[in-house]
């Protein structure tokens, strides 16, 4: 334990944080933990730690708790539940025991103690000797120039034979929808309509339904309906801009009805 | 053996010895270490250069060599161990969309253009595509199309058959047998006959799906 | 000779063969190669542990020496000779007094939890110190122990057995003696009866001291 120092002449108002600071001094610098003040109080009895006498180090023990009272340095709560536990431990080993008291005897509780100890400086010692061995970096050392594992990652693609299948059956599948490889024969352009309608709008001086316009041959087939039907009926758009044609349906689908508009 | 470094301090250490120290340096150095090096750091007296030449001829035949770099020294792995220091992992992945039809189209419709090809599936085919297909060693260039512009026509390989484990490309299952797997619509379209609107399937369907897919 | 690699293909290298590789492989890690790594780079059918074995006894007595490291092998200097790597000597951080006695806990204790620490050194652990030698690679996370609240235990890493030289747990120094003694068992406080025994050192030493020291 250190005593505090007096060589600054500290203000009075920082008494209050010096003692802070002295506190911390006895808990930090000095001694970890009360079993650590306790192993080194057991070496003034310099004698194996097995044969230490538990009630004289409990003595010594609280007489170091009652000095730095005496200083007014504060104690960590710890020490003073070991301080609290000894004084306790010391009474059992004084006294004789209680039959009526079932707790521990007071030799059980010191064997504890000395066991805990001993075992604290056995793993002291160990520390020690493991610290003290021949030490990678200071003693042994690695390779320097190690050579780096060049990581190749091949990547290899598979397939299956019915993924094959399957993209084929699509793309054949697919082949019913996509415009160029539609059969020409179910397909009327705008152009071919309008060329129709060219000719047969001179005949249309009232209102004519489109439908009854459709050519022959191109009415049956819903596809080839749909075709032709589109297709004509762009060209009346077409004929219509051109001023030539007007448009007219009466309500939402009914028929679609065109007639000539001026001289042709 | 702290004795090692005492008794240098009077007199060079045998021979033997400076050949363990000149080992242990030069493993644990991060670059090769020149003779004035070996000599700053062994005891005094020490001579490093028959200690490297022994340790060299030590190493011979070894996982490891002792190699002369300028005026340098260094352990270095022995070349024909290289393959050791790489560390291979075969990563398999699924063939892509686009691969995978260009291999059915070249694989039905063999041997064919890639114009053809583009015109099947509808979009335009990439050169990675067919050069991936080529790599993998399941497509091949065939004979130039004796059309104008002679272009190049593909078709499988042997190694595409063994892969599908197809004995040969009639093996390959026709628009019947897809259809009877449900791959196909029921429903024929024109065309589905794998007829010959080009002149590759023709050369290869006339004899493959021509014959197996009477349905069509 | 390109052969061996090919001729690897088909059988395993001859031993010699292999004890170049594991050297050769050795050498090129400055960590240590755990056997499934050998084995990894290794030819087909290659028995890495008998070429390390034939390797470790070659270099007996040099510069370097193999040794054994948990399940992994690496090569390092051998320790009389520190004093000519002076200058490779990485300058570690001292350790404070209650990280070296931690360290030293966990490595006898193992799998320890930070109860059982603290009981040892009759002061809490701060997080701080666990930390540091979980960060210097020393320390890592244990299984939780199955008990109430079922805690994290701490364990040492092949890097502290590296470090320390060490070829396993079982040889930390005085192990046995402590053993012997008791000082390593957690004993209940007396009155104390939740204590009870930890399955710890049980778990780890019963084992490992049981079956591979007749002499103990």
């Amino acid at each position: 334990m250190r005593v505090p120092s007096r060589e600054e002449a500290a203000p009075v108002v920082d008494i209050a944080a010096r003692m802070a600071a002295e506190a911390l001094i006895v808990d930090v610098d000095g001694f970890e933990g009360p079993l650590d003040l306790l192993l080194m109080l057991s070496r003034t009895q310099k004698v194996d730690l097995r044969r230490i006498s538990i009630l004289r180090l409990a003595e010594q023990y609280l007489a170091f708790v009652e000095e730095a009272r005496s200083l007014r340095l504060e104690l960590a709560a710890d020490y003073l539940v070991m301080a609290a536990w000894l004084a306790f431990l010391k009474s059992r080993l004084l006294l004789p025991p209680d039959p009526a008291d079932e707790g521990p005897s007071g030799e059980d509780l010191a064997a504890h103690l000395a066991f805990q100890l001993e075992r604290l400086q056995a793993m002291r010692d160990a520390a020690a000797r493991l610290m003290a061995r021949d030490r990678l970096g200071r003693d042994r050392f690695a390779r320097g120039l190690p050579e780096d594992v060049t990581r190749v990652r091949e990547v290899r693609y598979d397939a299956t034979l019915l993924d094959l299948m399957q993209a084929y059956a699509r793309l054949r599948t697919r082949d019913d929808f996509r415009p160029y490889a539609m059969d020409r024969r179910d397909v009327m352009s705008m152009e071919q309509a309008l060329e129709r309608l060219r000719g047969l709008i001179r005949f249309a001086g009232d209102w004519v339904e489109l439908a009854t316009w459709l050519p022959d041959g191109w009415r049956g087939d819903p596809a080839r309906r749909r075709s032709a039907a589109a297709a004509h009926f762009a060209a009346t758009l077409e004929l219509a801009k051109e001023g030539r044609l007007e448009i007219r349906q009466d309500e939402t689908f009914a028929p679609i009805r065109v007639r000539r508009r001026g001289d042709v | 053996m702290a004795t090692s470094e005492e008794r240098s301090l009077f007199e060079a250490p045998p021979p033997d010895e400076q050949e363990r120290m000149v080992e242990a340096i030069l493993f644990a150095s991060a670059e090769p270490v020149s003779v004035a090096e070996f000599h700053a750091r062994m005891p005094h007296g020490s001579e490093a250069l028959p200690a490297l030449e022994a340790l060299r001829r030590r190493y011979e035949g070894r996982g490891v060599e002792v190699v002369r770099v300028g005026d340098a020294w260094a352990i270095r792995t022995a070349p024909d161990l290289g393959f050791l220091m790489r560390r291979e992992t075969v990563e398999t992945r699924k063939l892509s969309r686009a691969a995978t039809e260009t291999l059915a189209i070249v694989a039905y419709h063999q041997p064919v253009t890639r114009a053809e090809i583009e015109e099947i599936r509808g979009v335009s085919v990439s050169r990675g595509t067919l050069d991936q297909l080529m790599e993998m060693g399941w497509v091949r260039l065939g004979r130039r199309r004796e059309t104008p512009g002679r272009p190049v026509t593909f078709a499988t390989t042997e190694g595409f058959l063994d892969h599908f484990g197809l004995s040969s490309p009639r093996d390959l299952p026709g628009l019947k047998e897809l259809r009877a797997a449900g791959l196909l619509e029921s429903r024929p379209s024109p065309g589905d006959d794998a007829g010959g609107e080009t002149p590759g399937q023709a050369e290869m369907f006339d004899r493959s799906i021509g014959d197996t897919a009477p349905d069509a």
